[in-house]
């Protein structure tokens, strides 16, 4: 039973948005009302299926041999698809409004839900053919919604990100068949399923291919040096910047990470070796750049995608940490850092889409013309420098701790670039704030005398992101607890 | 049952007297009866693969009745009958997704030549599969080299007649090693039945006695196929004979023609030299680097050019080295993943050219990327067709790609020494393939307002036929491989 | 191997003739020559196979006076391929011939380069 | 209690920020005022009511991560210091501000930077701590660059960036203390766990300097000192006031509670760490005392002076010794309001004449007599000379360092601090002597500019009470011998 439930989530955004398409929708707002309730009726059968706790794999097609196309759900799905069904409603809600006056607004609705069902896709993967699978079909969904506005740029920027997305794959593929060869199944078991007997000797080239499957996932998660898709990915339509490449697309690879990591190779064969040092430090690389990158970004929304390079490789630090505390510190931020993020974006959306201003020094003294946008916006820059109270703090604070705990040298370094790029998003949030809400003496104000704040689709939205950042900051024990469950294979 | 035993007999001389008939008959009767004609060819293989696949062991049809070893042979098994149905299904799905650009584009009173070739082609190409004699498949190469050659000048534009010279002459030196390796091989061992071959050659190559000739010859044989199935470096005349040659033309070259020479190549190994004693002289080797270096440069070219007909072409060229490197691998399991290839990219390959001339032909028949942009909205059916051909290509699960992408890949995890090197040339290759098609698939669905009028479907029922059945066959190879994969490893079974 | 070399001169020969032929077709630029070498080529072969046939001593296979034992003749098979070759070498030069006979009527020359250079100026 | 203390000036400032402009500006100071008072007020209360040591928990931030207030010793010394700068030097900015924007805005952070700092003081552990003093750089940050001109932004850019580059240093000892520690709550004497440091101490020792280098950026110790004499000018001047008194003082407060409160002085004492950190004090009383004799902008050298003079209480902290400890705490009291009070004069002054430069203040001290008769006295407390607050102080400072037993500090401590207060005498006195005796040539009849009576009284106020600490310091030391002697036990023989 909860086999077909699981199918139907997820074929249910897939094939529901066909009618999209196929009908011409004279009245806008009818087709709004579908969406949204097609999104809804996703998300609360998702919340049903997820209440249900922990389901039996069910297998849906078998492709030759043992390879088959199997969904279940346990709990890195369970986090993962939970935060995609709660975020999604609300970021169409935003999206009606960001696309009222875009053009080809049934072909952007088209894909935003299809890319719904195929992330659910992602979440309830049960083998890593699967997840592999809808991970590819992620990639195609997404690359009209890059393409939306059909301006060069946009086109340039999305050849660049298929060509990331598929390039990564290919390397992703080499560790999946890998695993096909050396696995004793390539079913998702909570510490691995390598068959150390049929890998004998052959660790070095297991944990090159490793290696490769790590940086062929962490394309997506934007791992440094393959992240210049991201920022680039920008001229999308926000809410595309903000679900997508804040949050589903990115954070799909890393979940395919944790996925590869914990379940598939399994932690206690790639432990202290040197393929963990090699990915340690990539994460802790790209956490640095991409944080100074952004620093050094003017653009609103390359600075914030330049920002998610580097949040994102928070999650992979913590993945890399290969013990349950590090999942625990990456599965934290994944969630947290999906809210903060896409809070922020919203933000800058709601800016971009009111006034038209994309450039950090063109928002001077918006803070008292737009000010629940720009409140939203504080408190999303605050939580993601790490402010106790805010969600960010509790995440990194899981990270570093895990960090620590593994006694590592590398891994204290990385509880330094932590540190590091947490200075450096207060440094690239912090001016956006104050420019905003402290203009120079000399600004007039009669020069954004047109400004208005946002209207209450994008605020409502961006009010529900702030009582969860608020929310998780200081109340966030029930639910660490549930990751922490998670993340030691115990749910 | 024991009449399906002439089946393959009869299906090589149908083709035969068809062409031949043909040759008498006013166009239309000439594109009938050949229709007519795969279709029951199509027929008669699928009775021989049934036949074969229950009885679980191939046949021998001795021609005029000469026993072996004097006699003439056709050796049917399960790999040969399923590959001769393949080829007539795609064969004839690319006649028809071509037909209305040879009624265009071909003079009217030379059209009939065109189905007496195909006829032709047909008929080499299913001798070449089913022929058990060396020499037998050496004369059926050379037909094939002619009427391929025929097709791909059908429209005689500078470009097509220098094309066809082009390919004669590389198939010609490519005919000429095969043929100088065959007559070597017979001096050695006195045989022209590969089965008789293949028992002198064991104890030759167990007595350890005429080591360096038997290593020329293979050698010999090798390169003279490869050189006609267009492996790297010998693609040159690829290009221009898949590039302006008609949509059907390229298709059945680039997916059935170069193909049947690997085919051949492929029984060489196993029932001629043996596969043992192949591997041993490392030709495998350069085979395998041969198809490394293809699989990049291939694609390398292909993202070159600016010729979406070209382009395909190039990509043949890569594909062709995927299949070079599953046989190069020299493994079982590679072997699977190449033959496999063989289906996989006949599909798609066919699909790609088809759906480029819907393409082209709502972009007023140009070539060139840039007159192509927004054409998959003036011609929906085939925007989506070559949509789905480049995904296969580009190896996305539920495509054929993807699962030739696995085999090919697990064949290697299983080669110690050749791990590595073909691990990271799949991947590498993967992505330069990504970086061509889907160039120019983001280019076809990139609107613009564009001077060419659109085309429905109504107006290319063939077309739409042959794209639609083409892609269900990409999606069938993609989805339900494993059928696929039982018939070929029971096929390679029947080799040995 | 001196000794082989030139007890086996026949096949030398025909080795000799192959390497001619093939160069020929590949490396002339004209495409009479080219032609001319396929012939060669093919020739060196039939010279190879006909040598191959023959056995010293030997007399051809027709019987006239009953039959004899089977070491009385020559293998007749390789005839029958130089046979079978030459039938096919003719198919094939006749359609060169034919194909360059329409090159040369469109472009009034024999090198193939020229005539790419040809094509190109006039596609543009 | 504790929470109260802190929720009145929260909800106060959210009033003010938040509201709708104040038609009457009598109304709004009085408002502010009152708040202030009432803060205050319950301070003292929730001082008297709260038991020693007796925690308050808010909420848990996820599991051991406890968000709650105690009160111990050292709250109180810093938390009635806090009030007793923090009420005069709003009651002076009513008279300063007048000339200034925003009034509201002002207040407003005014009494949440006030908030934050009480939660400062009572703060019970480490997280408790980080969290207001991550707040603290936030909202002190609206009150630096209040101004608004594009040097003040930059300046509270700087200021804000410094602060949090400092916070983060301390989180990565946060993180290490976590792992590393029993608890996180400040116990007298350290938390760290034997059995978990076996090891590990050279990570330990690093933690605990990032920790002390980070709580010095607020302290303006050298390295990470740039922001402080950029940041302390620009501000208007009664913030300029109690960011050099207090907000520089709670990176002290931040240094005391790492060193005594979490690792333990026995944990550092003869390690890398205390050298280097004597190193940097030393060498952070000297330059700042340089900077400030070579700077012609009367705030800037206030604020370098700022800067050597904290470094003094660094000093007098590293040399982790009872009377090195009982001279940082007594300075840490007389520099806050010494500084304050200059400060507060050097506003005056602008406010009344426009003047910056030091050279422009000639015969100054005739035309606001008052303000720099306290400036003087103010000035020879800060050079030390008795019987104001500073001689006091200096005294035990220097008895530290004579009597830490360290090799070559004992000698070079003191000998730094001389040389600083020749130093100080060097950039504090000229205005004084040119203020009362030059520029005669200018100004035949000087008219009177003294400044209102609510901005002169804090000014006096100060002064009074640094006289007082220098007259009758007893009880003070007194009461700081009871903490030191539980915080060090090695040297408490006199």
């Amino acid at each position: 039973m909860s086999g077909i439930l699981m199918l139907g989530a997820i074929l249910l955004p897939i094939l529901g948005s066909i009618p999209i398409f196929l009908f011409k929708w004279q009245n806008r707002k009818a087709m709004r009302i579908y969406v949204e309730l097609l999104v809804c009726a996703a998300s609360l059968l998702v919340g049903y299926l997820l209440l249900r706790g922990p389901s039996a794999p069910f297998t849906v097609v078998t492709f030759t041999g043992n390879l088959t196309v199997e969904f279940k759900i346990d709990g890195l799905s369970t986090v993962f698809a939970g935060m995609i069904a709660v975020l999604w409603p609300f970021a169409t809600l935003y999206s009606f409004e960001y696309m009222r006056n875009e053009p080809r607004e049934r072909s952007f609705f088209l894909f935003y839900t299809m890319t719904y069902g195929v992330t659910l896709g992602i979440a309830m993967s049960g083998n890593l053919l699967t997840m592999y699978f809808f991970y590819e079909l992620l990639t195609l969904v997404t690359v009209p919604l890059v393409m939306q506005t059909l301006t060069r740029e946009a086109i340039l920027a999305s050849r660049k990100y298929l060509y990331y997305s598929l390039g990564g794959a290919a390397f992703a593929f080499i560790g999946l068949v890998f695993i096909i060869v050396y696995g004793s199944s390539i079913d998702f078991v909570y510490g691995g399923v390598l068959d150390l007997v049929k890998v004998g000797s052959r660790t070095n080239i297991l944990l090159l291919i490793y290696v490769f499957a790590f940086c062929g996932f962490g394309v997506k998660a934007a791992l440094c040096p393959f992240n210049s898709w991201l920022p680039q990915a920008g001229v999308a339509p926000t809410p595309v910047t903000a679900l997508l490449h804040a949050v589903a697309v990115v954070k799909s690879g890393a979940f395919a990470i944790m996925r590869l990591t914990y379940y598939s190779y399994g932690t206690e064969f790639l432990k202290g070796t040197w393929a963990q040092d090699v990915v340690m430090t990539l994460t802790i690389i790209t956490i640095v750049y991409g944080c100074s990158r952004a620093v050094k970004e003017t653009h609103l929304k390359r600075r914030l995608a330049y920002s998610t390079i580097s949040n994102l490789s928070y999650i992979l630090f913590g993945v890399s940490l290969m013990t349950p505390a590090g999942l625990m510190g990456g599965l934290t931020h994944m969630l947290f850092h999906a809210f903060i993020k896409i809070c922020s974006f919203f933000c800058v959306g709601a800016v971009m889409h009111e006034t038209g201003r994309n450039y950090v020094h063109e928002i001077d003294g918006f803070g008292r013309k737009m000010p629940k946008v720009f409140a939203c916006f504080t408190v999303s820059a605050l939580a993601l420098m790490g402010v106790p109270g805010m969600a960010g703090f509790i995440s990194k604070w899981y990270l570093a701790g895990a960090a620590i705990s593994t006694g590592e040298p590398l891994a204290c370094a990385g509880v330094a670039a932590l540190l590091i790029s947490a200075l450096l998003t207060a440094i690239y949030m912090l001016t956006i704030v104050v420019r905003a809400y402290f203009p120079p003496r000399e600004f007039d104000y009669a020069a954004i005398e047109q400004v208005r704040d946002a209207k209450p689709l994008m605020w409502l939205p961006l009010l529900f992101f702030v009582i969860v950042i608020l929310l998780f900051g200081v109340a966030s024990r029930p639910i660490t607890g549930f990751l922490g469950e998670v993340a030691a294979g115990r749910y | 049952m024991e009449i399906i035993r002439n089946f393959p007999a009869a299906a090589i001389l149908l083709c035969l007297f068809a062409g031949i008939v043909s040759s008498g008959l006013k166009p239309k009767a000439a594109k009938w009866l050949n229709h007519a004609l795969i279709v029951v060819e199509m027929a008669l293989n699928l009775c021989t693969l049934y036949y074969t696949a229950v009885t679980g062991e191939a046949f021998v049809y001795v021609m005029g009745k000469f026993p072996a070893p004097w006699g003439n042979e056709i050796r049917a098994g399960v790999l040969e009958a399923l590959l001769a149905l393949f080829v007539c299904g795609v064969m004839l799905l690319s006649l028809l997704g071509g037909e209305k650009e040879l009624e265009e584009k071909v003079e009217e009173n030379k059209l009939f030549l065109y189905y007496v070739l195909a006829d032709h082609l047909l008929c080499s190409l299913l001798a070449l599969i089913y022929t058990n004699d060396l020499f037998t498949a050496y004369v059926f190469v050379e037909i094939n080299t002619i009427s391929a050659c025929g097709l791909i000048m059908i429209r005689q534009t500078g470009r097509t007649i220098e094309a066809a010279v082009r390919y004669m002459i590389m198939s010609l030196l490519g005919s000429g090693l095969l043929l100088m390796g065959l007559c070597m091989l017979y001096d050695l061992t006195g045989h022209l039945l590969m089965s008789n071959i293949q028992e002198s050659v064991a104890r030759l190559h167990a007595s350890g006695m005429y080591g360096v000739p038997l290593t020329v010859t293979i050698g010999l044989m090798t390169v003279g196929l490869a050189i006609k199935s267009a492996l790297f470096p010998f693609h040159t005349w690829v290009p221009d004979a898949y590039g302006y040659s008609t949509a059907s033309s390229a298709a059945i070259l680039s997916s059935l023609v170069s193909k049947g020479y690997i085919f051949l190549l492929i029984k060489i190994i196993y029932r001629v030299i043996g596969f043992e004693v192949f591997h041993d002289t490392k030709i495998v080797n350069v085979l395998f680097l041969f198809g490394l270096a293809g699989m990049i440069f291939g694609s390398l070219s292909a993202i070159k050019e600016n010729n979406i007909r070209r382009m395909i072409a190039f990509s043949s060229v890569a594909q062709i080295g995927y299949i070079y490197m599953g046989i190069g691998m020299g493994t079982q399991a590679g072997m699977v993943a190449a033959i496999f290839h063989i289906f996989s990219h006949a599909a798609a390959k066919a699909l790609l050219f088809v759906a480029c001339m819907g393409i082209t032909g709502a972009s007023g028949g140009s070539v060139k990327f840039q007159d192509l942009t927004g054409a998959a909205y003036r011609n929906k059916l085939a925007g989506a067709a070559f949509t789905a051909g480049s995904l296969s290509m580009v190896g996305l699960p539920l495509f054929s790609g993807f699962i030739s992408k696995l085999l090919f890949a697990q064949a290697a995890v299983q080669n110690q020494g050749k791990m590595l090197p073909a691990l990271v040339v799949l991947a590498v290759s993967t992505i330069l393939n990504a970086v061509y098609f889907m160039k120019t698939v983001i280019r076809i669905y990139t609107p613009e307002q564009s001077p060419y009028e659109g085309i429905t479907w109504k107006n290319q029922k063939l077309l739409t036929v042959s794209c639609v059945l083409l892609t269900v066959l990409n999606l069938h190879l993609g989805c339900l491989s494993q059928s696929w994969e039982n018939l070929i490893m029971k096929g390679l079974g029947m080799f040995a | 191997m001196g000794a082989n070399f030139f007890v086996n001169y026949e096949e030398v020969v025909a080795m000799i003739l192959f390497g001619i032929g093939f160069a020929n077709l590949l490396l002339q630029n004209n495409l009479i020559k080219k032609i001319i070498g396929m012939n060669i080529m093919d020739a060196a072969i039939y010279l190879f196979l006909a040598e191959k046939g023959y056995i010293a001593g030997r007399a051809a296979p027709i019987i006239t006076d009953g039959v004899q034992k089977m070491e009385a003749y020559i293998n007749p098979i390789p005839s029958g391929l130089v046979l079978t070759g030459i039938v096919v070498s003719v198919s094939v030069t006749a359609l060169m011939l034919s194909i360059t006979i329409r090159l040369y009527a469109r472009y009034h020359t024999l090198n193939l380069d020229e005539i790419s250079a040809l094509i190109k100026k006039e596609e543009a | 209690m504790i929470f109260t203390a802190i929720l009145i000036p929260v909800l106060a400032g959210l009033i003010l920020l938040l509201g709708p402009e104040w038609k009457n500006r009598k109304q709004l100071c009085g408002f502010t005022d009152a708040a202030l008072l009432l803060s205050f007020l319950a301070v003292c209360v929730a001082l008297g009511t709260t038991k020693e040591n007796e925690a308050v928990t808010l909420f848990n931030l996820t599991t051991g991560l406890p968000i709650f207030f105690k009160i111990d010793g050292v709250s109180r010394f810093f938390a009635v210091l806090t009030g007793i700068l923090w009420v005069p030097a709003g009651i002076y900015a009513f008279g300063y501000m007048e000339h200034e924007w925003k009034e509201k805005r002002y207040y407003g952070f005014y009494l949440l930077s006030y908030a934050v700092l009480t939660g400062l003081d009572f703060s019970g552990n480490l997280i408790t701590f980080y969290l207001f003093y991550e707040s603290m750089s936030l909202l002190t940050l609206p009150l630096v660059l209040h101004n608004g001109s594009k040097e003040a932004i930059m300046a509270g850019l700087k200021y804000l960036f410094f602060s949090l580059a400092g916070a983060y240093m301390v989180l990565f000892g946060l993180f290490l203390l976590n792992r590393f520690g029993n608890t996180l709550t400040f116990t007298a004497g350290g938390v760290l766990d034997a059995a978990l440091l076996e090891g590990r101490e050279g990570l330990l020792l690093a933690g605990a300097f990032l920790m002390i280098l980070g709580f010095g950026v607020k302290a303006g110790m050298f390295p990470l000192h740039a922001w402080l004499p950029a940041a302390h000018p620009v501000a208007p001047a009664p913030a300029s006031g109690v960011l050099s008194g207090m907000i520089a003082k709670c990176g002290v407060l931040g240094v005391i509670r790492t060193v005594f409160y979490l690792f333990g002085a026995d944990f550092l004492r003869g390690t890398w760490v205390q050298q280097v950190w004597l190193v940097l004090s030393l060498t952070t009383v000297l330059l700042g005392s340089m900077m400030a004799y070579r700077e012609k902008g009367l705030k800037k050298r206030l604020a370098y002076s700022t800067v050597s003079q904290v470094s003094y209480i660094l000093f007098g902290l590293a040399t982790l010794q009872w009377e090195g400890f009982t001279g940082a705490f007594l300075h840490t009291a007389a520099h806050a309001l010494m500084k304050c009070g200059l400060f507060l004069v050097a506003g005056a002054i602008i406010f009344k004449t426009g003047k910056t430069k030091v050279e422009e203040l000639s015969g100054i001290g005739r035309q606001m007599p008052v303000t720099m008769i306290c400036y003087t006295l103010l000035s020879l407390s800060l050079i030390g000379i008795p019987p104001f607050g500073g001689f006091v102080s200096k005294w035990f400072l220097g008895r530290g360092g004579v009597n830490s037993g360290l090799p070559v500090f004992d000698i070079l401590g003191p000998a730094v601090l001389l040389v600083s207060a020749l130093l100080t005498a060097g950039y504090l006195l000229p205005i004084s002597i040119r203020g009362f005796l030059g520029g005669e040539e200018s100004v035949v009849r000087p008219e009177k500019k003294e400044p209102s009576f609510l901005m002169l009284a804090p000014i006096v106020l100060f002064t009074v009470l640094v006289t007082v600490l220098g007259i009758c310091p007893d009880k003070v030391i007194g009461y700081i011998t009871e903490i030191a002697k539980v915080l060090i036990k090695e040297g408490m023989t006199g």
